[in-house]
């Protein structure tokens, strides 16, 4: 398991530096930064001085080592738009993206997980085929055009729920706000937690489903059936549980995948997270924020994954002694 | 009572000389204050500088306003304002050209301040008004005097921080997120607006500020879509305010490089003829332009320059939209069959901008013209037509206000000629150049005659003209939505101040 | 009164076009303490019979017509909530496959426990009690110690150990075990059918073991029912079905069954099993495509030569060398092979008899020794060209006849290519006749080249692996238990036109097989694999008849006593 | 030992069947007529309804030029002054637009037809790319295993770290960034099948190495080996044909998502210009538009989009079921 656990870490290291290598080459051919940062009336000169000052006239290895070994002390260089550094930048801004993410699995596993255990058991209900067939609405419409329509709905017509922001948010800690804590924090979360988990909560609810179906029909459950067990320890504590393998697998990456995708909700509802702040940097060529918007992302992903290989440890013994 | 306003863009940071942008100045306008300012019309007002007289032709006195405090209590001097010239000549300084670098300030008294030029200037403190006077010793004790450059890993406490004598104090800003203001109860002026307080977001998505102002969350948002402009003011509780903007919007062809680079033509320029110029002028239906895109939000123009800005502007006229005309110069010019182009275009700069950048090349296509639509962010777009990109254009869509509200700034930055590298007319991206106009404009800028030196602009517009130097479209329209009972002023360079502004 | 009371039992799988009866006219009986045998070939509809009893029918199968009884009370129409209280509580069942029948992700202690509260009126304590005291009972040491582990910690045989404590733990009346051995070894089958018998005896259960198994049959049952294409067509003591069948279903099936006590010719061939479809066409070497170019020099000495072989897998991966562990599958192996020989490699399961075959063939390299193939070094072969030529000579059949067939491809595409790839014919007309050739020695006939492997049986697959072994006029063929998937009947189906294939083609072989009997009806010589190990070489009948390893000793022992089955109609050698 | 499976039960009750090694074979066409999966195809009524739906949508995209009323790539036809009108139920409508004009008065029936032409071009186009990529690697990846493997799922790791979104984000900053003004028509659409290819490679190689390893220890592919053929063919003509069940289930599920994915990355600014309007560009205008009253200019291509998404959802999910042999 120690063994198992650095081999993956060592796995993490390598995968980061690539992304490292990736996401800045292919900065160094992204718009030019310069004209970001300096008014349209600066001159040529200037504008010259202000390139060599940045070292992006340097050679780009070099740059590239000056990245990496910032990057390793969580320094990412300083923002062109906002001129601050951008670890206080994300700092900032990473409560507003978690909470979201959060709310969304959240929403996505809570629902997901029943609708899919119902449509696998009972695969031929009437129920089950409208599960099926509701949800996929949720995969066949992009996420922004939901996301308009439910402000439209819900926020312009109805005026229930705030269409934009995440209302107001307490400090918890000196690094950390929460909408948890307050009536409009919470309405807040709740259009686009599920503009955002829409998605996900209709994969998650096929793929237990898909795996429900077939569970069913190993002969472990068959075996289970006819030592006269009750349908409610059968389904729940011997299918349900070895469905959880793939599904704790998928949806690990989804999860990861929920962060990325939050840059489209995040700009439709104008909230404060991380991928606003990385859209409003791709579009201002903004490079030590996309930079470390993708490390960060990356980060995270490793991070989940490494997180579900653990998982397995706990939900699968033949790993856990196989192994050891 | 509290303000809620949106904006379609961010206040990124507030060091009030790093970023020469509209809506930065703007929102800084509100906590900073210049000596001069102006007024809901735009005319020149005595700030922070009660009055002030040309006292020999190249020295400006300036008489400063007493007993004025910044928001930390420190007493402004003429020592501030010293300060604030040699700041604003720091390195990292996107205002430098606010005051010229040939000059000179001495300090008369405590209250009393004198600019020494090299030469006369009629319009030397035009722009005065977003020269903001920050204060010395603030500035000093935090270690704020240099302006923030992206290399330093400190952030500039000037970034971050503000301390002005303006209206309204900073109480805290969040960059891209959120920014409060509160009221400044000591200031010198005698306050007609009734805001305890003041917040800012920036909602980047068209439909999610509108829907914020629809909704009652917002009591003001700007920019509203022209299309919205009926469904805000359909809707109860809210409106939406209209008024013309300084801004030209106009189209310029690459008329400088002997083969354009993105064409089919090849071993020649097209737009070195002016018959072509003309035809793709002609080619344009501004009426079917502001009806349908701008839905009348815009006025035409025949100059480069807002009528609000130049009183002869009545003089001039556009050229009448005639397609067959068009073709006919076409033909003439030895394009009888058209030819293709590229063009480039922001898509998130001016109000809708690739619309128009679709529509006019759909005119063209009906002389011929094929026009390959190049629209992309403005930071892309800025970063390829600009000099830093070398001008890698050869037709574009721009916009441009005068930052001193005066027609020479235009011949300065965008007609007057320039080298390969930029120099002389920086903005003049097609390269048209004139002898003539050159000098025309060089007279224009020492010209103290007010009425001599608008017979001499108007010459100058003539001339470029005639040359059709460039195409201007229109001026565009502004469209700030606004809640009930919310009453504000809607200035002409699109700048929101809140000490307009009353709310009940 | 009998446990079980079967009466005229129909069961039938409504389909999209038909109604599939798989069962019909079923009548059986079973008393308490007593075994009944239900034996057929695949597909005969025997678990169809113990699903039916248990009502776990797959969908959309049901009972049609007919009853079931336990203890004289109907079961076959009860509810479906009585019939779960009824499955576990007064039947219990035995599946076939221990490796997949325990739920992976629980504790041995808490699936019986689980069970044991189902059914039984105990709190945890005494449910675990009870839990390690049916460990013990069916043998596995250390019970309470075991019990707390996961299924996959456990072998194969404790496995089904398992499988029969929880079968039993709620004290049925009635066991059916369905294959119950199939999947193991055959030592641990011995131990297992031991077992049930002994806890059938002490408990006074009624217990329907279902197989295909004529061994099984014979060594525990007290009766047997015999299933033919789902009806009954034998039903009485087992003393007496064995040993004077009366149907010639059962005749025909009992003497397909291949003996260790008599060396037979051919296997008799009772039409009534299966059509082989078009009858197998002699060939005459001499004049056959077959024969044509077969003059290879004649090996001096023994065809095939290993020398201390060698094998060993990673089973645990590392940079540092010293951290890699390694399992070793064959360690020192030597033995020849004569030209024209048939040698036989027997051994319990695991004994690394596949992975010399697989050495010969070229799939894996060794990690030592030499094999010499008519006198040349084949782990020195480098020249690709002398490789093809080599493979050539060589062909392979293998165990299952579900997989060795390319799905995809048509059955004449998968003959052809070995013909093309090694370039044996000079046009595509003529492909196409030498396929359809072989398709008829193998006796399938020109036809079954159209089709694809699915729509063919087991035995059918099998002939078309050794049509397409044959088709590189190999001159030594390996069969790696060529039959051990297939039914007794078509067993000796496929026995028989290998051994008529050998004796026509002159070919030499090397025959794999765990089953002793099968083994000596095919050998000329045979060694005996034990962990990696060669235990033993000897001559066939030498071997059976003057054992001089233990561990072969061992092995014949093992053999299911066969005194029973009739010996009609053999003909011994 | 052997587990029989079902299929291998029918198999032996054919083998009994006497006619089994005679019946005449019948055409492949009849053959899938009669077949199981057709049945189960026809048993579904919504399944049949998807398939006419796609087969209707994937048409009337087909024949885009053909049928619609306008062509709104010929820029020379359009008018401004069309611009904004409105279906022809509704007041001040024009009859030439059935379904009324967008801002630049494009006929939105047209642009419908035309931009679904386009989202399906891009839809198949990168599913193709992706597929061909993956499977390869996935092929060379599962038979080779080892180092090849490690290096080529390590890849696939790090794709997976960036979803679609951000990857077209990427390229197309790149790509101008690398080729200067590029002209946007042309690119547009390579970019977009590039980086849509680039975030799905992943789930076919993935499907593909494992079944592969699953294959790749089938006694056919050591028969095939036995034989002498190298493995770059075993690769292919024996393991690829075995494998692609599942990959036709991703494949179809793809096609949907790229259309998807292609209409957000139109939102952020990076999908089809607006000279060549996917139905994703449509939305994304007519998104300017929804409050202002002119709602069909969203709407129709949303529904459009919804339509055809929603169908080739369908087929997947019960190509998905009908495919997997765990489920019949
Ligand atoms: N779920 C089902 N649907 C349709 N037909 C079925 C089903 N289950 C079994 N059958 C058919 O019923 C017949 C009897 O099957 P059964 O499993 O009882 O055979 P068996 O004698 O146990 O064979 P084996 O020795 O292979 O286990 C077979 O022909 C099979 O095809
Ligand atoms: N590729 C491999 N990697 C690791 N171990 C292997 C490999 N192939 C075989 N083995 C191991 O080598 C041993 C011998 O296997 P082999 O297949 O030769 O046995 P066998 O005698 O043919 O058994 P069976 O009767 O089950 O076919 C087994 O323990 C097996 O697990
Ligand atoms: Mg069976
Ligand atoms: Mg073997």
């Amino acid at each position: 398991m120690f063994g198992f656990a650095i081999r993956r870490l060592l796995q993490a290291m390598i995968v980061m530096l690539v992304v490292a290598l990736l996401a800045f080459t292919l900065f160094r051919f992204v718009g030019d930064p310069v004209n970001q940062m300096v008014g349209i009336e600066t001159s040529i000169e200037e504008r010259e001085a202000l390139r060599e000052r940045l070292g992006l006239n340097d050679p780009i290895p070099v740059q590239f080592f000056r990245f990496v070994t910032d990057a390793a002390r969580f320094d990412f260089g300083t923002s062109y738009q906002f001129r601050q550094p951008v670890s206080d930048l994300f700092a900032k801004r990473i409560p507003a993206t978690l909470e979201l993410s959060f709310m969304s699995a959240l929403f996505a596993l809570v629902v997901g997980i029943p609708m899919g255990i119902y449509a696998g058991l009972n695969r031929e209900a009437a129920l089950s085929k409208l599960f099926l067939s509701v949800s996929l609405v949720g995969i066949s419409l992009p996420t922004f055009f939901i996301g308009i329509l439910l402000i439209f709905l819900f926020s312009v017509t109805l005026q229930w729920l705030p269409s934009f922001g995440r209302g107001e948010v307490v400090e918890v800690g000196s690094w950390w706000t929460t909408g948890f804590l307050t009536i409009s924090g919470l309405k807040a979360l709740v259009l686009p937690s599920i503009t955002l988990g829409l998605y996900q909560m209709t994969l998650i609810m096929r793929l237990i489903r898909a795996e429900m179906l077939e569970v069913i029909r190993t002969d472990y459950i068959k075996f289970a059936r006819a030592r006269g067990l009750p349908d409610r320890i059968v389904n729940f504590r011997h299918a349900l549980k070895n469905t959880m393998v793939p599904v704790i697998t998928i949806t690990g990456l989804q999860l990861g995948s929920i962060i990325a995708f939050a840059t489209i909700t995040e700009t439709v509802f104008q909230w404060p997270g991380m991928g606003l702040m990385f859209l409003q940097a791709v579009q201002n060529v903004d490079i030590p924020i996309m930079a470390a918007y993708l490390l960060l992302t990356a980060f995270l992903f490793v991070a989940i994954n490494f997180i579900v290989d653990i998982l397995y440890f706990v939900i699968d013994p033949r790993l856990r002694i196989g192994r050891a | 009572e509290t303000l809620k306003f949106a904006f379609q863009g961010a206040l990124n940071q507030l060091d009030p000389y790093s970023l020469n942008e509209t809506f930065t100045l703007s929102a800084l306008g509100n906590v900073y204050e210049g000596l001069t300012r102006r007024n809901e019309n735009l005319e020149i007002e005595p700030s922070l500088a009660e009055s002030w007289e040309v006292v020999e032709p190249n020295r400006w006195r300036f008489h400063l306003r007493e007993g004025v405090k910044f928001h930390n209590g420190n007493d402004f001097t003429a020592e501030d304002v010293a300060f604030s010239v040699e700041r604003l000549h720091g390195e990292g300084s996107d205002l430098a050209k606010r005051v010229g670098s040939d000059v000179k300030v001495e300090i008369v008294d405590d209250h009393t301040v004198d600019f020494v030029l090299a030469g006369p200037n009629p319009i030397l403190h035009y722009e005065w008004d977003t020269w903001y006077i920050m204060d010395k010793e603030w500035t000093e004790a935090n270690d704020a005097v240099a302006i923030t450059s992206a290399s330093d890993t400190t952030p500039n406490y000037a970034a971050l921080h503000a301390n002005g004598t303006g209206p309204f104090k900073l109480v805290s800003h969040e960059p891209g997120v959120k920014t409060v203001y509160e009221k400044y109860d000591g200031w010198w002026d005698e306050a007609t607006h009734n805001l305890d307080g003041v917040e800012f977001t920036p909602i980047g998505s068209d439909a999610t500020r509108v829907a914020a102002l629809l909704s009652g969350e917002l009591d003001m948002v700007y920019p509203i879509p022209v299309q919205d402009v009926k469904r805000v003011n359909d809707n109860a509780g809210t409106m939406a305010m209209t008024g013309p903007e300084l801004r030209t919007i106009f189209l310029g062809m690459d008329q400088m490089r002997d083969e354009l680079i993105y064409s089919d033509v090849k071993g020649k320029n097209p737009f070195k003829d002016v018959r072509v110029r003309k035809a793709f002028y002609q080619a344009i239906d501004i009426e079917g332009i502001k009806r349908k895109i701008m839905r009348d939000l815009s006025t035409p123009s025949a100059i480069m320059i807002s009528p609000f800005l130049f009183a002869k502007s009545g003089d001039f006229e556009r050229l009448p939209y005639d397609p067959d005309a068009a073709k006919a110069l076409l033909t003439e010019a030895g394009y009888a069959d058209g030819f293709s182009v590229g063009m480039d275009c922001p898509n998130d700069r001016y109000v809708n901008d690739e619309a128009i950048c679709q529509a006019v090349a759909s005119m063209l296509a009906r002389i011929g013209i094929k026009v390959d639509l190049n629209a992309q962010p403005k930071a892309k777009y800025f970063a390829k037509v600009l000099a830093s990109g070398g001008f890698d254009t050869s037709f574009y869509l721009l916009g441009w206000t005068p930052g001193s509200f005066d027609s020479w700034n235009i011949l300065d930055n965008l007609i007057q000629c320039r080298d390969e590298a930029g120099k002389g007319g920086a903005f003049n991206l097609g390269g048209y150049c004139s002898a003539e106009v050159d000098a025309l404009a060089d007279k224009i800028l020492v010209e103290n005659d007010p009425d001599k030196r608008d017979a001499l602009i108007a010459e100058a517009y003539t001339l470029s003209n005639n040359d059709v130097a460039h195409i201007p479209l229109h001026q565009q329209g502004l469209a700030w939505g606004v809640a009930e009972g919310v009453e504000l002023a809607q200035r002409a360079d699109n700048q929101f101040h809140f000490r307009f502004v009353t709310k009940n | 009164m009998s446990v079980l009371d079967i009466h005229d039992l129909k069961v039938e799988f409504p389909g999209r076009k038909s109604t599939f009866v798989a069962v019909e006219g079923v009548t059986l009986k079973l008393e308490a303490g007593k075994v009944l045998g239900v034996v057929g070939e695949s597909g005969a509809g025997k678990s169809t019979v113990g699903n039916a009893v248990i009502g776990l029918l797959q969908e959309p199968g049901r009972v049609a017509e007919g009853e079931i009884f336990l203890h004289g009370q109907r079961i076959d129409n009860l509810p479906d909530k009585e019939k779960r209280l009824m499955r576990g509580r007064r039947i219990g069942m035995i599946f076939q496959d221990p490796l997949t029948s325990l739920d992976p992700l629980q504790t041995v202690e808490s699936q019986l426990v689980e069970t044991i509260r189902t059914h039984m009126p105990f709190n945890a304590k005494e449910a675990r009690t009870r839990a390690i005291e049916l460990i013990d009972a069916v043998g596995i040491p250390d019970p309470a110690e075991r019990i707390k582990q996961y299924p996959h910690q456990f072998s194969g045989g404790m496995r089904q150990r398992v499988v029969i404590a929880l079968a039993l733990c709620a004290e049925p009346e009635l066991v059916i075990a369905d294959e119950p051995t199939t999947a193991l070894d055959v030592s641990i089958q011995a131990q297992i059918l031991e077992l049930m018998k002994k806890l059938c005896e002490e408990r006074n259960v009624a217990m329907l073991v279902i197989t295909h198994d004529m061994g099984v049959i014979a060594d525990i049952t007290d009766h047997v029912a015999v299933m033919y294409q789902g009806k009954l067509v034998e039903y009485g003591e087992t003393k007496q079905v064995l040993g004077a069948p009366n149907h010639p279903y059962t005749q025909s099936l009992i003497s397909a069954v291949p003996r260790p006590d008599v060396r037979i010719n051919r296997f008799p061939v009772v039409n009534y099993i299966e059509k082989a479809g078009v009858p197998t066409k002699h060939i005459d070497i001499s004049t056959h495509w077959l024969g044509q170019s077969r003059n290879y020099e004649k090996a001096n000495g023994a065809l095939l030569s290993i020398k201390d072989l060698e094998m060993r897998f990673e089973t645990h991966g590392s940079i540092i060398p010293s951290r890699r562990r390694y399992f070793h599958a064959v360690k020192k192996v030597s033995f020849d092979i004569q030209e024209g020989e048939t040698f036989g490699l027997v051994g319990e399961s695991g004994s690394g008899k596949s992975t010399i075959a697989r050495l010969v063939t070229g799939l894996y390299h060794p990690s030592g020794g030499s094999i010499l193939f008519a006198g040349q070094e084949l782990t020195s072969l480098k020249d690709r060209k002398q490789v093809l030529a080599m493979r050539r000579q060589m062909q392979m059949i293998f165990q299952d006849p579900f997989s060795s067939l390319n799905a995809r491809m048509r059955v004449r595409d998968i003959i052809a290519e070995p013909i093309k790839f090694h370039k044996l014919a000079s046009s595509n007309s003529e492909v196409h006749q030498i396929v359809a050739d072989l398709l008829d020695h193998v006796g399938l006939g020109a036809a079954a080249g159209q089709k694809f492997p699915h729509e063919f049986s087991g035995g059918q697959r099998q002939r078309i692996s050794i049509a397409r072994a044959l088709a590189t006029r190999p001159r030594f063929l390996i069969c790696d238990e060529p039959t051990s998937a297939l039914d007794v009947s078509i067993q000796a189906q496929i026995l028989n036109l290998l051994k008529d294939l050998q004796e026509e083609l002159g070919l030499t072989m090397l025959f794999i097989s765990h089953d002793l009997a099968v083994i000596r009806q095919m050998c000329n010589r045979i060694g005996v694999m034990r962990h990696g190990e060669l235990c033993e070489v000897s001559d066939c009948d030498a071997l059976f008849d003057t054992p001089q390893h233990d561990y072969t000793r061992q092995l014949l022992g093992l053999m299911p006593s066969l005194d029973l089955l009739s010996r009609d109609k053999l003909q011994a050698v | 030992m052997p587990l029989f499976g079902n299929e291998d039960v029918k198999a032996a009750v054919a083998d009994r069947t006497p006619e089994a090694s005679v019946e005449p074979r019948r055409s492949s066409m009849s053959a899938f007529l009669d077949s199981d999966i057709f049945h189960s195809f026809l048993r579904s009524k919504v399944t049949v309804a998807a398939a006419l739906g796609t087969a209707t949508l994937f048409l009337l995209a087909l024949l885009a030029p053909w049928i619609s009323p306008h062509d709104p790539f010929d820029l020379a036809t359009l008018s401004i002054m069309d611009a904004r009108v409105p279906p022809v139920w509704m007041e001040y409508a024009d009859p030439r637009f059935l379904l009324g004009t967008d801002d630049q008065g494009r006929d939105l029936l047209s642009g419908i037809f035309y931009g679904m032409r386009i989202s399906l071009i891009v839809g198949f186009c990168s599913v193709i790319a992706a597929a061909v990529l993956g499977i390869s690697l996935g092929l060379v990846a599962g038979y080779m295993g080892g180092r090849v493997d490690a290096v080529i799922m390590r890849i696939a790791d790090i794709q997976l770290t960036f979803p679609a979104i951000l990857i077209a984000l990427l390229v197309d900053g790149a790509a101008r960034g690398i080729f200067g003004g590029i002209d946007r028509e042309v690119f547009s659409f390579w970019i977009l099948i590039f980086s849509l290819a680039l975030s799905f490679w992943v789930q076919y190689a993935r499907t593909v190495r494992g079944s592969t390893m699953v294959e790749k220890n089938k006694e056919y592919v050591q028969a095939a080996r036995v034989i002498g053929i190298p493995s770059v063919i075993i690769m292919v003509r024996h393991i690829l044909p075995n494998v692609t069940g599942p990959v036709l289930v991703i494949a179809t599920i793809n096609l949907a998502l790229a259309i998807v994915t292609e209409a957000t990355l139109s939102f952020l600014g990076v999908g089809m210009p607006p000279t060549q309007p996917s139905l994703g560009t449509l939305i994304s205008i007519g998104n300017d538009f929804l409050y202002s009253g002119e709602w069909w200019i969203a709407i129709f291509p949303g529904l459009a989009l919804a339509l055809l998404v929603l169908n080739v959802n369908l087929l997947g999910d019960w190509l998905r079921d009908a495919l997997n042999p765990k489920l019949r």
